[in-house]
Parts: C-alpha cells; structure tokens; sequence
C-alpha cells in the first residue's frame, strides 16, 4: 500500500454518467503489482460536502504506459468532483488496497465474468488476467440501454462479450440472470460485481449450477486498509473486512443466500 | 532542534503525537504509510474482556467535515490481544498503549488487570466514553458519580500509567476530569466522539444500523478545544488532547489550550501519513518560533 | 400539492421553514432576497430588557463547515424594540416572533412583558441557552431546576406561545426538555450553538474576544439531528429543529426525527434565498413520495 | 442587493499573489448602480477548508463590457480557489454590498486616494467616479516592491500617480505615509484603504493636516449585508457593522486616534 500523487493523462466521458479516467504517478515511478479486484481510495479534496476518500476499483493496468485506469460513475458530490478533473492536475490515491477475484494457475477452465453498470470496472483487468494466463473468459454485461454497456472493445480483446439491456437497444432484452447463456453453456467458475441484487441472483444462479462464484462487494469504507472496521460484511467467519478481507468473497460465504 | 518529549503520569513519549484508538487499528495497518518509531505512542482498538462482533452494518455516515461511526467496539477480546497481538506489537519502537473499554466495572477491571502483566504495556486509556454500545461504555462517562467509580476500581488493579478517557456528551466535562483526577488517574484525554445520529431523507431510515453513534473529525474540533481548555483550568494531571486533528496547527492549538499530548483519530483515513507529518510541522513551529521545548507551549493561551 | 401549515401550539405557520434567531436581523436585512410571505416564520435577534452592546471584535471565527460566533446578544433593548422595530416588521406578511433572552429571571419576564402587549407578536421564543452572555443566559438551559425556574416565571406573563429554545451543551437535554413542557411551555426549539473556541496557532492567541464562542452551521447537525430525536421521545411538545439546516434534504431530516418546523440559520449567510428553496424542496418532496401533509413526515423515524 | 451567478471573462495574474478577475452576469443583464467602496460576497465552494463567503471590494465597473473587476490577493484557502476559477466558469456573488466613499458634488476639491497592497483595489473605481465628477485626483499607492504596485496604467487614467516602494524599486523609498507629497501638496479630502496601521497613519496624518479623511476597512465578516452583527467596528456612535454602515467610515468616528 502506498499514498501517491498522479497525474491524470486522460479524462473521457464514455457516457453521461460515467468517465474514463487515465492516471499516471506523478513521479513517474513503475507501477507496483496489482491484482484484479483490488480497489484505490481517491482523496477529494476540492467538494465541500465530502470528507472522506472515495473507493474506486482498478478498472485497468497499462503497464506500457504506466497507466492506471479508473473508471467513474457520477452518483455524488465525490464521483461528480473526480469526474471534474482535467487532464495534468493531480489526483491523490492510496493502493493497491483490497484481495483480489481467485486467479487459479494453468487450468483450462470457463470463466463467466458477470457486470452490470459501472460494476463492471474490475472485470475488464481481470479478463485481461485471465485471459493471459489462457483461461477462456466470457463477459455478460448488464444494463438498462446499449449506452450503459462500457468498454465493449476493450472486453472484446479478451475473451466473448455477451450482453443484455432492459430496452433491449443492446444484446438479448431484459437483464443478465435472464440471459440464454445461462441453458446454454457450463462454466468452471462465476465472477460478479454489480448492485447487490444483481449479484444476489447471480450467485443463487452459480449455486443452483454448483459452480463457485465471487463477488466483489462495495460496502460503505471510512478507511479502506483495515483500520476502522466500518465496511464489515457478515460472513460465515464472522465480520469482515471488505476493504481488506474483501471486497472479494465467496458467495458461499456471505449470508446473502440464507 | 527543540526537545519534543512529553511527560504522561510515569511515562515519556518521544513526541506528542499520538494516534486515537479505534481509528489505527493495532498499528500494524500502517506499516506501510508510518515509521511507528517516530511517534510518541499508538493507543489501539477499544479492547474488552470477551470479544465482540460490534454492531451489524452499515456503521458508518459521513457527515459535513466529519463521520459518525457506530463500530461497537467489535475487537477479539484481551486473551486474544494478549496471546495473538500483542506479542507482535510489543515490538513495535514506540508506547503501544491498549483502549480498556468494557460495559461493567468488573469487565474493565478484569480487562486492565490482563494488561497489567504485559511488560511492554506502559499505560492504559480507559474508555469511559464509548457511545455505541448499549449497555455502558458512555454512560461511565457522562455522571461523575460512575467515572469515578471505574476509575477507583481500575485503578487498585493498574499500577502503571492510566490515562482516563473522557466523553464530550455532558454539560460539565470539567468536573469530570476532576473527579477521575481525584480518583488517581494519571491523565485525562478527550475528547471521544459526540453522540449523533444521520438520516437518509428519500427512504426514510437511519444510516446507521444502531440509529445513533459517534461524531468525529474536524467538525467537532472547536468544542473538543473548548473542552480541553476547561479542563486544563480544572485539573493539574496531564491532558491528551482529541478531536479533528488533521495537521501540526491543529496540533499545536490543542496544545496551547492545555494539552500535553495529542491524538490524531479520523484524519488518518484521509492521510494515512499525516501522524509523522505534525510531528515534522510541531519542529519546525518550534524552531522558527524560538522554543525550546514543546512542552514550553502547553496552555499558553489563558483565561 | 400537499399541505404545507404546520401547529405550534396556538400557532399555525404556513410552512415549517422559518429562520433562526441573530441570523436573520428582523427580516428587513433579508427584503431583497426573500419573499417573508413565503415563510413559516421569522425569528428576530435575541432582545433583552436592556440595550446592549454586545461584545468586542472579533466576533467571528470560521470552523469547518461552520463557525464561532461571539456577538453576545448586541440589541437596542425591548423598548427600542417595541417602539421602533415593531411598527415595521409588524406588517411583514408572516409572523414574526422575537427571541427574548436575558440574565436575569426578572429581566427575562419583563421583557416577555413587554412583548406580551404587542397585537402582532403570536409568540416568544425563550433563549435559554446562549452561551455568548457571562452573566447568564446558557446557564438557565443547562440545568433542569434553572430552565423550569425561568419558564414558569415567563408562562406567569407571557399567554401566547411560548417556544421555550435548548442548549445543547448538555448531558441529557431530553430532561430539560420535559422539565420546561413540564412549565407550560407550548414548544421546544432546539439546538442552540454549542460552546466552542478557536486559536491561531502563529499567534498563540484565541480568535474570538470573548476566548469562547457559540459553535453553528452543518458541523453541528448530525448532534442537533439526534438531540431533536431524543427530545421528540420524551415530550408530547412540538419541537421546532435548528442545526446546520442548509437544504430541504436537511430540513425533512430534521422532521423524520421529530420536528414539527425548523429555523435556518447560519447558512443564510451563504445563500440568503436558502429558506424559500427549502420551502419549494418540502414541497416538491411530499408531492413526489405521495404525502399529504408535511405533518405525516413528523417522527416518521422510529426507534 | 442581489445574488447572481457571474460568469469569469478572464482571469490575470498581476504578480505572483494577485489576480484581476474579470466577471460578467451570467444571464447577460446589465450590472445594476454601484459605488465606489462597496463589494462583493464571494461564494466559495470548491474549498474543504472555506465555508463562508469572501467580501472582495468592486475594483471597477465597465458599463460598455458590462463587466465587474475583482482584484484578489491569495492569502489562504479562500482567495486561492477564487483565484484558481478559470475564464468560462461561473462565480456566485452576493452584490453591491456596504456604503461607499463620499462623492461630494461638483466642486473643485482636490482628492489624495492612498492605497497599500491589495487595498489599492477599490480606489481604481473611487478614482474613476472622482474623475468623472471633474475632480482633480492624486494617488498614492505603497507596496514593497515595484511589482506590488498594481493596475499603474488604469490609475493614470484617472488622476497622477505617485509611489512608494520599501525597496525603492518604483517611487520613492519606504512608506506611503513618507512621501514628499504630503510636504507639497494640500488636500481637501483623503481616502484610503490597504492595512490598518497604514490607514491609521493616514488617518493621523490628515487629522494634523484637519483634512477629512474616509477609510475602509476590511473587518471579519459572516454574511456581509447586516443579518449577523459579526463586523462591528467601535465608533463614536457605538458598534456598527461594518458591512452596512461600511466599509467606509469618516476616520474621526473610529477610536484608532484616541
Ligand atoms: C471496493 C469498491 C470499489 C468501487 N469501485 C467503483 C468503481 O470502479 N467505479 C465507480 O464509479 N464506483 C465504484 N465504487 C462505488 C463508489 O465508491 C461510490 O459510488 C462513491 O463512493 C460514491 O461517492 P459520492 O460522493 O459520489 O456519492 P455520495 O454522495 O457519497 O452517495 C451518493 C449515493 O451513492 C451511495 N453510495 C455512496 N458510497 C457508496 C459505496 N461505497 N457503495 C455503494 N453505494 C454508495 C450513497 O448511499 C448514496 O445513495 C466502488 C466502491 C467500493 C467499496
Ligand atoms: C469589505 C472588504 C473588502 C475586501 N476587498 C478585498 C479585495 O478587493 N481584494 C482582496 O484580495 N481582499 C479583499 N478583502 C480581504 C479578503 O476578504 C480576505 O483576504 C479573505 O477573506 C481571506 O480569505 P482566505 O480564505 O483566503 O484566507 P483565510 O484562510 O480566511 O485567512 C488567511 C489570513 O487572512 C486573514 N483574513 C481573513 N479574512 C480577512 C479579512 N476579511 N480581512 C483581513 N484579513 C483577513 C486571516 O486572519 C488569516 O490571517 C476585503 C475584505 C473586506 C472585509
Ligand atoms: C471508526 C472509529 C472507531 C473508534 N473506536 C474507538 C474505540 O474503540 N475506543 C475509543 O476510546 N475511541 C474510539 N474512537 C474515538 C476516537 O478515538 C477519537 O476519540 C474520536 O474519533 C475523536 O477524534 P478525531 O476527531 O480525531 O477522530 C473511534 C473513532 C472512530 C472514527
Ligand atoms: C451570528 C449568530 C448570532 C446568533 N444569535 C442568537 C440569538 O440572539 N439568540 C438565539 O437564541 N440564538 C442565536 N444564534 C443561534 C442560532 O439561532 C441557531 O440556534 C444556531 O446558529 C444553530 O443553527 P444553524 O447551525 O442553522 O446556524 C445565533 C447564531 C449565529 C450564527
Ligand atoms: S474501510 Fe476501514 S476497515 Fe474497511
Ligand atoms: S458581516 Fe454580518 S453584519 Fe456585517
């Protein structure tokens, strides 16, 4: 974990609520190891109603570049202040914070990379992961109209991209529990992140498959490194960190299906 | 270079900054932002007699300049802390001091008398001021009858350094500090937070599971000020001053208003880092000021 | 569009929204902005007996999201009052309500006297709680015998409503709540500033004349919010909540926990048209979650 | 009074702490009556630290462009985010606010303005109105360093210039109270605005010279329009606001003289 300065190369708006933003250190140092599904905490410190940092997932690692990739939904003062920010000013993170989604060594297994809104920030880092380590990824994206859908090409280089929306203007209509995909094929393991319910149906879903499934959570944090104990999640193993022990877990193990 | 040591009853910090219980873990959270050694102490997570799982979630609303938090002192109890942390905290390079909470005398007393035998635990703070637990906790704090009642009681069982931790909810912070003063308390500290409570206006509920819980941060700083200052014009033991410390002027304020010592609390999950930077700010006031000693500066400004 | 009036003892505003006492002179500061016929209410500057100059500059400090005020009570007295300012703002097209506070029971009643007399004055607010005033003021609000002493004293003379306004720097304001219900007062306001205090560190001296000064605006509210809470379990009173209202989010929030009408205050120093934007807010709320009346939102939030 | 948002036409910095801001309404209206004194309540909300707003005096009004000058000082978290505000985004002000400096009518009085640091800032418009009026205007303007002195070419518009540096870069060496001016020439009124113990020298001086002098002053306020008696000044008649009955005050009420 450490506290750095970026720079913002890039700031695109990839729809009316959500912003691609591109930053990289400020002193130009190497980008340290980081793992799908761990998260970064964004100091705001230009929005007068907003005093802690903001979680924001690491939706993308450009090692070439030396890029880190957030993407930014504006639901707040927080996300709105963020998404404000141009290219060349600085923004303060603490990362890399957070486990990560299982990465399993060299097996061939199916992966089904499930995302709705803006949940699907972390998939895109980890189908990139999964994909170098030859794993065969398939994404199925969620959302209310094709415009909600993000990042399509990006997905598209590392594994299939299958889709629904509510309006139907994109992929199969309805949402992604209801997909076709769910009779047709057979998976090894089952990624989620996305609204709670969302993430609900899909790990009942995994389980009524008896495929094990992963789900990244977005408690509430004040600190995002384990020392306030404010973002807990009940488990099977009592509370927990998401910010720490999380925001990764098990389906299994969240009481989420009792 | 001005001297930056403090005196706390039997025990001298290195500096006067500290960090505040609850809000930095058992120190080990921050190895990675924080060389421990360049802090006067670190007090850590309120610790009970049996462990506590703390309130459900959610536990936490941000507030203006500030956040409530409704943790509930959930921490794995003192035989836990005794065999599992602290044999790897007591080698940290500064004072690991342990937040005695508890919700009846006898739980604090059992609780401080564990930690008595620790060889590498100088001092205690005693928590007389949780406000997010039912059963107790603050209601210790807020009657001078029953602070000092634990405090008596703790006090037969903790020789070493006890520093007695106050609540803000009460309209005489004062004469509370004295009656726990009176009652062999080495130190005071304040302030804990302030009980209060957030709304989420478009569903109609609570934002917190447990309705209620603490305020802190920098919203609450002029009246933990206020309140070390009055006690400062109360009491002759030491005074550890808490309260929406973010940087060294903030530091140094607290200090001009009667404190010995101060604790940083929520800052710390803004800048993770900002402990070791009032330290540097504290010098260098120091220097360019003339002082000698931080300790030249305490309760400077008066009545 | 749903009903909007809300009862305060005999009272009936025509929307919970009024503004809060010392921020908002006697309405004529606040002509050019606002439309006072769009208010509940307006709560002039706390009047005494005598004039009074108030203290020394500086009065001010800000805080974060708030601020320290030391005006303490500066007011040309009741007769001023009542011979000057009264023939004006009398024919304001809301009611306008003065905020009688003192240091002595005497002076307190002969000023509510004094007011008692006037046509177009529906009700009092008692100002039991400014902590600006070294001879008194706070000290009535912070003690259950003193509270009830002062408000039975006013009841004697005083026949409208009377709206009795708390001090939080208190341990339990639910008891002087029911202590001053328990006098006949028709209402509750509260919270008052708390006591706070500012320092500049380069200085080393305090920001305010007066070292201490009254603490309002956002930082503050998430402590009103729960104090309004409690009191409204405690009395069969309406309560009127004051406390870093800036917004109607804030405002229905103050209502879910149990006020019947709240006063802006502080923050109309930022947005002077803040008030009629939380009546429009109010408005647009009820309608858009399908209530009727803005009283079906009191004390929604259940313990 | 009015609150408006404005909207910043340009922003230049004038030397390493100041800044000229140009503003215009945003919804294009012409600029209402203004006086030479009075100012502005700033809204300052991209600022953590600020909560309150900042009074700023009205440096000029030009009618033609309908255009409202500012001139900032950064001193701390306020003035700075005022000044970081870029051409193109709005700025809430509340306006005009205070009285104004004496514009007596139309005799030949000859005006000494004396103006330090950024308190120079209302005396570009008191100068223009003075002139306007047909007076004859002299300036006197101190600052540390040549730079210091600030809008020299739009004084010399509107009367003659003189200086004083404390570097003797510009004008002659050391203070405003010291230059020869006040040997030569005789006044029939003075103006003057910059810090207080500068004003209270003017002030001493012109009361010796038994010119009347006015002086604006820059006490802590809240709201800026009356509403919370936090500016008050002590005068012969009592604690005023300095505000309302201000910011521009006959030195003779003030008890700096006593
Ligand atoms: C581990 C983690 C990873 C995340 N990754 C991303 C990401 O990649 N991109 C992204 O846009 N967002 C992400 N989020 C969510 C993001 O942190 C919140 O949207 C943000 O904190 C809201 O701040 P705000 O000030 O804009 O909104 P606020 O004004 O604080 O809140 C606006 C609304 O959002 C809700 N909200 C606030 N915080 C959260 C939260 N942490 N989770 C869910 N709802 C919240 C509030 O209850 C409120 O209804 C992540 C959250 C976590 C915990
Ligand atoms: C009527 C009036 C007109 C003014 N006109 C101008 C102007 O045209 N241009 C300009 O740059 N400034 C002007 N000022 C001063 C300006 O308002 C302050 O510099 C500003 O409020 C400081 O805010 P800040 O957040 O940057 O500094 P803060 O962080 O609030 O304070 C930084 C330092 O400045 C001091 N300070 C803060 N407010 C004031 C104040 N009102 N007066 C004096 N010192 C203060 C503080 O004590 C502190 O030492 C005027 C003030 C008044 C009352
Ligand atoms: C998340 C959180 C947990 C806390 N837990 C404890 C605790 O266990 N024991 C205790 O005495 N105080 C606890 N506190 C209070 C702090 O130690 C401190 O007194 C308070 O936060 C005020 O300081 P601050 O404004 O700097 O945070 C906690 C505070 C926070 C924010
Ligand atoms: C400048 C100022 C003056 C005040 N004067 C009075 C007063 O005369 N009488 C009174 O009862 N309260 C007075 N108050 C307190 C307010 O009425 C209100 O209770 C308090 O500010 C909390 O509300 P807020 O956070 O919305 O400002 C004053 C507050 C301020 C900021
Ligand atoms: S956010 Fe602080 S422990 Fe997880
Ligand atoms: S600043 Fe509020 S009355 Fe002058």
């Amino acid at each position: 974990m450490q506290v750095t300065d970026f720079i913002i190369r890039s700031n695109e708006a990839l729809n009316d609520r959500n912003r691609l933003i591109k930053v990289t250190p400020a002193d130009h140092r190497h980008l340290p190891p980081m793992q799908p599904g761990q998260f970064v905490q964004v100091l705001v410190d230009r929005s007068p109603g907003t005093f802690l940092r903001r979680p924001i997932s690491i939706n993308f690692v450009d090692r070439e570049k030396n890029e880190l990739w957030l993407l930014v939904q504006e639901v707040g003062d927080g996300t709105r202040e963020i998404c404000s920010r141009q290219p060349g000013e600085v923004v303060n993170l603490i990362y890399p914070l957070g486990n990560s989604f299982t990465l399993p060594e060299g097996k061939s297994d199916h992966f089904l990379l499930v995302g709705g809104g803006v949940g699907t920030a972390p998939l895109l880092f980890l189908g990139k992961e999964l994909h170098a380590r030859g794993f065969q990824v398939d994404f199925l994206l969620g959302g209310r109209s094709a415009t909600d859908i993000l990042q399509r090409a990006d997905f598209e280089q590392y594994g299939t991209l299958y889709c629904t929306t509510e309006d139907g203007s994109l992929g199969e209509k309805g949402f992604v529990i209801h997909h076709s995909l769910w009779q047709e094929k057979r998976y090894d393991f089952i990624y989620t992140c996305g609204s709670r319910p969302m993430m609900v149906a899909v790990a009942r879903l995994a389980r009524e498959r008896g495929v094990p499934c992963e789900a990244s959570l977005e408690n509430l944090m004040a600190c995002g490194f384990g020392a306030c104990l404010c973002c807990v999640e009940k488990t099977t193993r009592g509370n927990l960190n998401t910010c720490t022990e999380g925001p990764v877990f098990n389906t299994d193990m969240l009481s989420w299906l009792d | 270079m001005a001297r930056l040591d403090v005196q706390i009853g039997g025990l001298t910090l290195r500096n006067p900054v500290t960090t505040a219980s609850g809000t930095f873990g058992y120190g080990t959270e921050y190895l990675d932002f924080v060389d421990l050694g360049r802090l006067g102490g670190v007090f850590v997570k309120g610790t009970t007699l049996e462990p506590r799982q703390g309130n459900d979630y959610p536990r936490m609303a941000e507030t203006a300049s500030g956040m409530l938090n409704a943790v509930g002192l959930q921490n794995p109890g003192v035989d836990y802390f005794v065999e599992h942390l602290y044999p790897v905290i007591k080698e940290y390079d500064t004072h690991m001091m342990v937040n005695v909470s508890g919700s009846t005398i006898e739980g604090y007393v059992a609780c401080a008398e564990r930690l008595a035998d620790l060889d590498k635990m100088p001092a205690i703070e005693l928590n007389i001021s949780c406000p997010n637990v039912k059963e107790g906790g603050m209601a210790f704090g807020t009657s001078v009858k029953s602070a000092a009642e634990v405090t008596r009681a703790v006090r037969k069982v903790f020789p070493k350094t006890m520093i007695v931790k106050l609540s803000p909810n009460v309209t005489n912070i004062a004469e509370i500090a004295k009656a726990v003063e009176g009652e062999g308390a080495d130190a005071v500290s304040l302030v804990n937070t302030f009980l209060g409570m957030a709304v989420d206006a478009e569903r109609r509920q609570p934002l917190l599971s447990t309705v209620t819980g603490g305020l802190s941060g920098p919203c609450i700083k002029p009246i933990a000020l206020r309140m070390v200052w009055e006690v400062f014009h109360a009491v002759n033991i030491p005074i550890i001053g808490i309260g929406g410390i973010c940087n060294w002027q903030d530091a140094i304020e607290f200090i001009l208003v009667g404190a010995t010592a101060v604790q940083v609390g929520t800052y710390n999950f803004i800048d993770p880092t900002a402990t070791v930077k009032i330290v540097e700010g504290i010098n260098d006031y120091l220097d360019r000021h003339g002082f000698k000693s931080v300790s030249d500066l305490v309760g400077l400004i008066r009545k």
